[in-house]
């Protein structure tokens, strides 16, 4: 795609793609210091998430300000505004990740009065893959790379998937002792969030479909019946 | 073919149908030397607003002045290729581009009421053309004409007042109603707002926007926010090449073509 | 001055008077042919070579000048325009001896071949070769108020389906009319003040008439006659001469203000 | 906006009426047309007959008829020490008499003599003071004849007309046909006419004198009018207030554009002559007569051409902190000065056509020398025609359309120029 | 606020008004629906809470086409901007409150197959509440009304409140009957639901806020701490 | 105090700072009995983008004018009230307009290079003013004012072509280069693009852009997507009167005063 005659407006798309990065590359963190925190009981970490998540918050709103300013003095058309759109769009997604990153991290911080069991190593499995399919969707961003997002957009199945089996699990694993009930109850809520994480990279990939190609992805998206429905 | 067969065959036309209006085929224009026009095919919808984008100097006026054959008054100036107005060829020998100018209106770039009372200047096409018989029948074509271009409620206590004394949008509108006035089927625009300021502009945008349900449309403009605010067909000309045609919200969130997203996007040259 | 009377004859007189007779004492004291200076038959036979002349002319300006501005083709007008101006900087005297050379002849052949007498110097050949004279003066006044009207009028007719016709005839043409007549009004002012045409063609003798056959005087005329010729400055001829001449420039002024006035405010209407 | 609008019943345009209506609207328009064509043609035709009857009744001026004889100069009729005061006369008649020995008695001889123009002793005098030499040999030499026999050389005499009303006996005309049958007849181009100064002898007058008289006049005109009129323009254009004074000025400068000339003579007449006391009939108060004239012409032609100049021109370099007068002459001036040039040629030109003021300031006084300066009395290209107008000879018809076409030759070079200048200089803002 | 002086722009954002209120109409009655699927154990309505989610995705995406097109047609500037916007945002969120209901759908068919439980009908009750909440915003929405959208914010604390005593009382209840485990994990996601829809609410509400008044209503909002995470 | 005295004075200015560069105060413009402009205050901030907009007819151009004094050059026009740069009063008697215009450069709406060559239109400037001495400092100068306007590369074979042959946005840009070449510290545009199509105007725009760094720009435009593109301020007249003057993003997200949405929204009358 050329340049605009008028610099200074590419200077503005150019920070808002920018921005996006930066929120991504916040959440990316905020996800997998949160996994560390889950695994090594550490509260310290946990403390650092929560706080950060406030930082993804403020980008959110410098986006959503920036794409609105854009709008208003510019009159974006055809790819540039489909970009701003999306920015709009993706900044919330991942904002909403933030949140649930800085969720795990809460929850965190009371699995750290328990010992490590289990069922946690599944846990941080999971959230690894996800965190992955995190990452690849924000390269592909940077990259504007098509075909990366839609593979991103096709693998969280196998998120949905895990979050099942993880889902059987945990719930066996309270059955087994009812003193785990309280902590298994968190368990599930972060095998929750990580799922929940999972969609949304896949609409950061739809966005990053819509805007290369103009069109909307199809919503024939292959879904694992989600949040483990399936037993007794 | 005999004269008077060839209009009845022109005025065979599908009324109130959504179809073609107009089709060219393959036109090209030659202003001496300079080729302003090459290999130009489209079909205007009926009933439509169709808007001409494009740099300047790419054709726009020249190719809708080939709709009314206002180009025959520019000696140097040659058309070939055919153009149909409901399927006949208004290049046609037999067609009179009188009895043409009267079906396919024009209005111009910079209003151009005649210096006579607002009244005789929408009388002035009904009269020549003998469309009005009488005080009182003329009467009634004013009236509508001017209610058709929103102006009536304006000027009609001083119908008798030289129309150059308006304000530069109602002379615009003043124009239009004068167009209007012979009840053409088609209405040209050769970037009737570019000398009126953003309320007239936006007035006569609503007005367009009105006479749609009448007229087929057809507007030039320099301005990329007017064509994608009043017209549901865009037809972006690039070096007297019509580079793409397709619905307005298409051609503003979509294009196919490179050159038209470089364009409306501002990124040439 | 020397004794004679005549300069202090009461103004009445010679406006109203109806005999021009200058004849002037040949000798001081001979009473006997005292001129007579009422003015009127001299206006009048200057009223009717002017209207003689703008009868040719105005048609013919008017419509040579609507021909080469909407049908003539750039060749034709290429070739005319040049004609007109040329017949614009011909000489009154030019024009004056044409007139005796060629055209009073002519008048005067065909007046007695269909057995009319016509006046040798007929007001009928000064008239019709000043009408001559005026043709390019009002085809080009003609011209300029038809170029003055914008070109987007013309467009605007032509658009509504009107011919070349009805778009000259209903819309430039009425459009430009305020400038024609100022036009016309300062060919009349400049009939009215021509003078070698008159003075080579027309007559001297003041005769009270409206047939253009006869042979009439006009002011100028007899402000040139008067004067020509070493003349004292106290002599009622020449007196008389300038009084002619005050009337002269009094009437043209007004012409002209009139005149101007209307193209001034008609160019006004579309700067 | 707009009112629901009430359906107009659609026009159909094959209606036979609104067919024939549209037959006769095209009619209306090629009538129109031809009238135009006739009223331009009828023009044309004008100036063509105009053109065509001049130079045909002037065609003869252009050649004059000369007898070719052999004059024998002796030393007796001319005295060497002043060549100057010879018996020419005598010398002249002996030389044609040679030629027809049977002419005898005093009248016959004189109505012989007639045959020659009154000039050829003159030219043969003027020949001989030139060079002494000739004297007490014989000279050969082409000398004009007299007027009726000119024109009956060339045709203008009809010898079937009854005797007593020509101009020429049948006796007259049976000597020139015996000079004419011995070879001595010649009809060069005439010279004189451009040569000759004014002579009451057609075959002898020349326009030499009104030609400078004409020069000298429109000299002080320019030398007058241009700046005068150019420095009036421009300050009533730039740099005068808009107040009822300068509109009043600019009225009456307008209207001095049409006053008719006549009355300016009558100006002249009073306020030169009658009260500065100038001298009669001198190119000097021609020249300020036709300043008066062309004075105004040059002053709106002046505003015109200032005018023309955009204003955003204008606005151009006074937002680049160029002062008034910098404007003017960095940029109004220059721009203006084609089309100033242009009206000050138009209105030379005029000047030059100009007669009436000329006659009633006395410049159409009979003078056989050039003018020496402006303050001589002399006469002009106009004035001069209508002497020769009014002159009753023959000759004097075909002088005078000669002296017209010069005229004509002089203006049409001069609106060339104009013309070329405006095509050179028209520009489109 | 006058009308323009082009109509049809008037109707499109009357249009994107429409569609957003259409929106909110649909997702309440998922939501009260899905409640009753809870409550009655009904499965047929609790199906066709899951089908009908399908329209609102729809409309979703005919809001976000509608809200591009007056973008790049209009040009929208100052109120009218914001509006499209807020649109652009409302209409996601609203789309999430719809996928949430559908989620208490799905969990209710899986109760079903329970007899009630004392637990149901604090889960209902706390429904009602966040359905009023919903309701209100949407009112506010239609009726342009600031104070209403704000007293709706402030109001969702309650919500978290409800939540944490619900999230309480479910581990009790887990606690006290191992078999109840499951359905248990069911209830507290339901609850979880509830609560996050009073989360989009306030969001809702904070859109209100930021179309009418230009500003971003501050994020000082008075927050429960969420997920009851004070046990052990 | 005499005139040189007077332009020391002037000339005290805080080069480079980001402050206010001209202030208004209590300005009152009439002609005749018309009451163009009434009681505007405003500060023009230094080395950035004010853009007037306003409905036709409002005063925009107006006040535009009275700040190079342009408006002296109209018999009829009165202006009171103050108007000071860096300070100084531009309407005391000791202020020259001459020295005033070339501190204050100005470009129009429509492009009026001076009938002459490129080079001599950029060198007029700088020579009236006894800028330049000899012929390289001309060169010189005018080579940097060409590049400031972006024209350097297109023109610099064909310096010594008359200005008036080069295409409608080369020919603004011109204007712009000729009004640079004074090194002023104030540019005052117009509707600088008005006559020009979309590319053409992207181009000035982006030249706009980037002379902010050095020049303090005030545009008058009709178009308010334009302004909202190039300005850091705007200013929203109506009827002679000044009715907001703020950040543009603040205007067109967020304007305080009814009229202002009014207006940037399409609401009117
Ligand atoms: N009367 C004419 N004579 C010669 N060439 C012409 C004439 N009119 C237009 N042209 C040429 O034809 C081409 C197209 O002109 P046209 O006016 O149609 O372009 P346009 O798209 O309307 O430009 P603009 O948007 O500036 O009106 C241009 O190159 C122009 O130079
Ligand atoms: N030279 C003048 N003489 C008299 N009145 C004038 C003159 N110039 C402007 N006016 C009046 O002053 C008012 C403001 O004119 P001005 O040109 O400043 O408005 P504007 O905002 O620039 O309009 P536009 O946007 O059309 O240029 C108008 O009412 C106009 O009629
Ligand atoms: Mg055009
Ligand atoms: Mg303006
Ligand atoms: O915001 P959600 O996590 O409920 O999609």
């Amino acid at each position: 795609m050329g340049e605009h005659i008028v610099k200074s407006f590419d200077e503005q798309l150019v920070e808002i793609r920018a921005k996006i990065s930066e929120m991504g590359g916040l959440a990316e963190e905020l996800l997998s210091d949160s996994l560390k925190a889950v695994q090594e009981r550490n509260t310290e970490i946990a403390e650092s998430v929560i706080k950060r998540d406030k930082r993804l918050d403020a980008l959110e709103m410098e986006v959503e300000e920036l794409t609105t300013r854009v709008i208003a003095l510019r009159q974006p058309m055809a790819l540039d505004l489909r970009l701003v759109i999306a920015a709009l769009k993706i900044s919330a997604t991942i904002e909403r990740i933030g949140d649930l990153a800085k969720n795990i991290a809460r929850r965190a911080l009371h699995l750290s009065k328990t010992r490590t069991n289990s069922v946690t190593g599944s846990i941080v499995r999971m959230g690894r893959q996800v965190l992955g399919l995190l990452t690849e969707v924000l390269d592909a961003w940077g990259r504007r790379d098509v075909e990366a997002a839609v593979a991103v957009w096709r693998r969280d199945q196998e998120v949905d998937e895990a979050y099942n089996s993880l889902f059987r699990e945990v719930i066996t694993y309270m059955m087994e002792d009812a003193k785990m009930i309280s902590i298994g109850s968190q368990l599930l809520f972060i095998a929750k969030n990580l799922e929940r994480i999972g969609d949304h990279t896949t609409q950061v990939a739809e966005m990053i479909y819509y805007v290369e190609e103009g069109t909307p992805l199809g919503d024939d998206r292959p879904k694992g019946e989600p949040s483990g429905l399936e037993l007794d | 073919m005999t004269v008077t067969m060839e209009h009845e065959a022109i005025n065979r036309q599908p009324a109130g149908s959504r179809d073609v209006k107009i089709t060219a085929r393959g036109v090209n224009v030659r202003y001496g030397e300079t080729h302003a026009i090459k290999d130009v095919d489209v079909d205007i919808l009926d009933r439509a607003v169709t808007s001409f984008i494009g740099p300047s100097g790419c054709g726009k006026s020249t190719f809708l002045r080939c709709l009314n054959r206002m180009n025959d008054t520019i000696p140097i100036c040659r058309v070939t290729g055919e153009i149909l107005l409901d399927g006949e060829d208004i290049y046609a020998r037999s067609v009179d581009p009188a009895l043409l100018r009267a079906r396919v209106g024009m209005v111009f770039q910079k209003p151009n009421p005649f210096p006579k009372s607002v009244y005789d200047n929408v009388a002035y096409g009904p009269r020549i053309h003998g469309l009005v018989a009488g005080r009182g029948e003329t009467d009634a074509t004013v009236e509508r004409a001017l209610r058709r271009a929103g102006l009536w409620e304006e000027v009609k206590d001083r119908l008798h007042q030289p129309g150059t004394g308006l304000s530069g949008g109602q002379q615009q509108r003043l124009c239009i109603a004068r167009a209007i006035a012979t009840e053409p089927e088609v209405l040209l625009m050769d970037e009737p707002c570019s000398a009126l300021d953003p309320i007239a502009t936006a007035r006569i945008e609503e007005l367009i926007d009105e006479l749609r349900e009448n007229y087929t449309i057809i507007i030039v403009t320099h301005s990329m926010q007017q064509a994608a605010r009043v017209s549901q067909r865009t037809a972006f000309f690039h070096l007297g090449v019509m580079v793409e045609y397709g619905e307005t919200p298409k051609i503003f969130t979509n294009p196919d073509d490179k050159r038209t997203q470089d364009y409306i996007t501002g990124r040439f040259g | 001055m020397s004794g004679t009377a005549c300069p202090f004859r009461p103004v009445t007189e010679f406006l109203f008077g109806l005999n021009w007779e200058p004849q002037i004492p040949i000798r001081e004291g001979q009473v006997a042919a005292e001129g007579a200076f009422g003015w009127i038959p001299v206006l009048v036979g200057t009223l009717v070579i002017t209207a003689i002349a703008l009868f040719v002319a105005i048609p013919v300006g008017i419509l040579s000048a609507i021909y080469l501005n909407e049908f003539a083709s750039k060749r034709v007008r290429g070739v005319a325009k040049p004609v007109l101006e040329l017949l614009a900087g011909v000489p009154t005297v030019v024009y004056g001896f044409f007139a005796i050379l060629t055209v009073a002849p002519a008048i005067r052949a065909a007046g007695t071949a269909i057995g009319l007498d016509v006046s040798p110097n007929t007001a009928m050949a000064a008239g019709s070769v000043m009408g001559i004279m005026l043709i390019p003066f009002i085809s080009s006044f003609t011209d300029d108020a038809l170029n003055a009207v914008p070109r987007s009028l013309r467009d605007g007719s032509l658009a509504l389906g009107a011919t070349r016709g009805e778009t000259m005839t209903k819309v430039l043409f009425p459009a430009a009319i305020p400038g024609i007549v100022g036009g016309v009004l300062l060919a009349v002012s400049r009939a009215i003040g021509e003078t070698m045409i008159v003075v080579m063609a027309a007559g001297l003798i003041a005769t009270l008439t409206v047939n253009p056959l006869d042979s009439v005087t006009t002011v100028t005329v007899q402000i040139v006659t008067l004067l020509i010729g070493d003349t004292a400055f106290d002599n009622p001829k020449t007196l008389a001469a300038f009084a002619l001449g005050l009337m002269l420039f009094i009437v043209t002024l007004c012409l002209n203000v009139l005149a101007l006035g209307v193209v001034r405010r008609y160019r006004e209407l579309y700067d | 906006m707009t009112d629901a609008a009430t359906d107009a019943p659609a026009v159909d345009w094959s209606d036979p009426a609104l067919r024939r209506r549209l037959a006769r609207r095209h009619r209306g328009d090629m009538r129109l047309k031809a009238v135009g064509v006739a009223a331009l043609g009828a023009a044309c035709l004008m100036l063509a007959i105009l053109v065509a009857s001049l130079v045909w009744s002037g065609r003869h001026a252009f050649t004059q008829t000369h007898v070719t004889l052999a004059f024998d100069v002796s030393a007796e009729a001319v005295p060497r020490d002043d060549p100057a005061d010879g018996r020419y006369r005598t010398i002249v008649r002996e030389a044609l008499y040679a030629h027809f020995p049977a002419v005898e008695g005093r009248s016959d001889q004189r109505a012989l003599a007639d045959i020659l123009s009154d000039g050829a002793k003159w030219m043969l005098r003027d020949r001989v003071v030139a060079n002494p030499e000739l004297i007490g040999r014989t000279v050969e030499l082409a000398v004009p004849v007299s007027d009726p026999y000119d024109q009956l050389a060339k045709g203008l005499v009809d010898p079937e007309a009854a005797e007593e009303n020509r101009r020429l006996s049948d006796r007259e005309i049976g000597w020139f046909r015996q000079l004419e049958e011995q070879g001595l007849i010649s009809t060069p181009v005439n010279w004189g006419l451009i040569a000759n100064a004014d002579s009451r002898f057609p075959e002898l007058t020349g326009l030499r004198g009104a030609l400078w008289g004409s020069f000298y006049a429109l000299l002080v005109c320019f030398l007058i009018s241009f700046p005068v009129g150019i420095a009036t323009g421009i300050y009533l254009e730039e740099f005068a207030p808009k107040n009822r004074w300068t509109d009043l000025i600019e009225v009456n400068i307008n209207n001095l554009a049409a006053v008719p000339s006549v009355v300016f003579g009558l100006l002249a007449l009073a306020v030169f002559i009658g009260w500065f006391g100038l001298p009669r009939s001198a190119p000097l108060v021609g020249g300020m007569t036709l300043a008066l004239m062309t004075l105004p012409t040059i002053i709106i032609a002046t505003r015109a051409a200032v005018k023309a100049v955009p204003p955003s021109i204008r606005d151009a370099a006074l937002g680049v902190g160029a002062s008034h007068h910098q404007v003017v002459t960095g940029h109004v001036l220059p721009l203006a000065m084609p089309g100033i040039l242009t009206g000050t040629i138009i209105g030379l030109a005029q000047a030059l056509g100009e007669t009436a003021p000329l006659l009633l300031i006395g410049m159409n006084a009979f003078i056989t020398q050039p003018p020496e300066g402006v303050t001589d009395a002399a006469t002009a290209l106009p004035t001069q025609i209508y002497i020769w107008a009014d002159s009753p000879e023959r000759g004097f018809v075909a002088r005078t359309s000669a002296a017209i076409c010069v005229l004509l030759a002089f203006l049409v070079a001069m609106n060339a120029v104009a013309i070329f200048l405006r095509k050179r200089f028209e520009r489109q803002w």
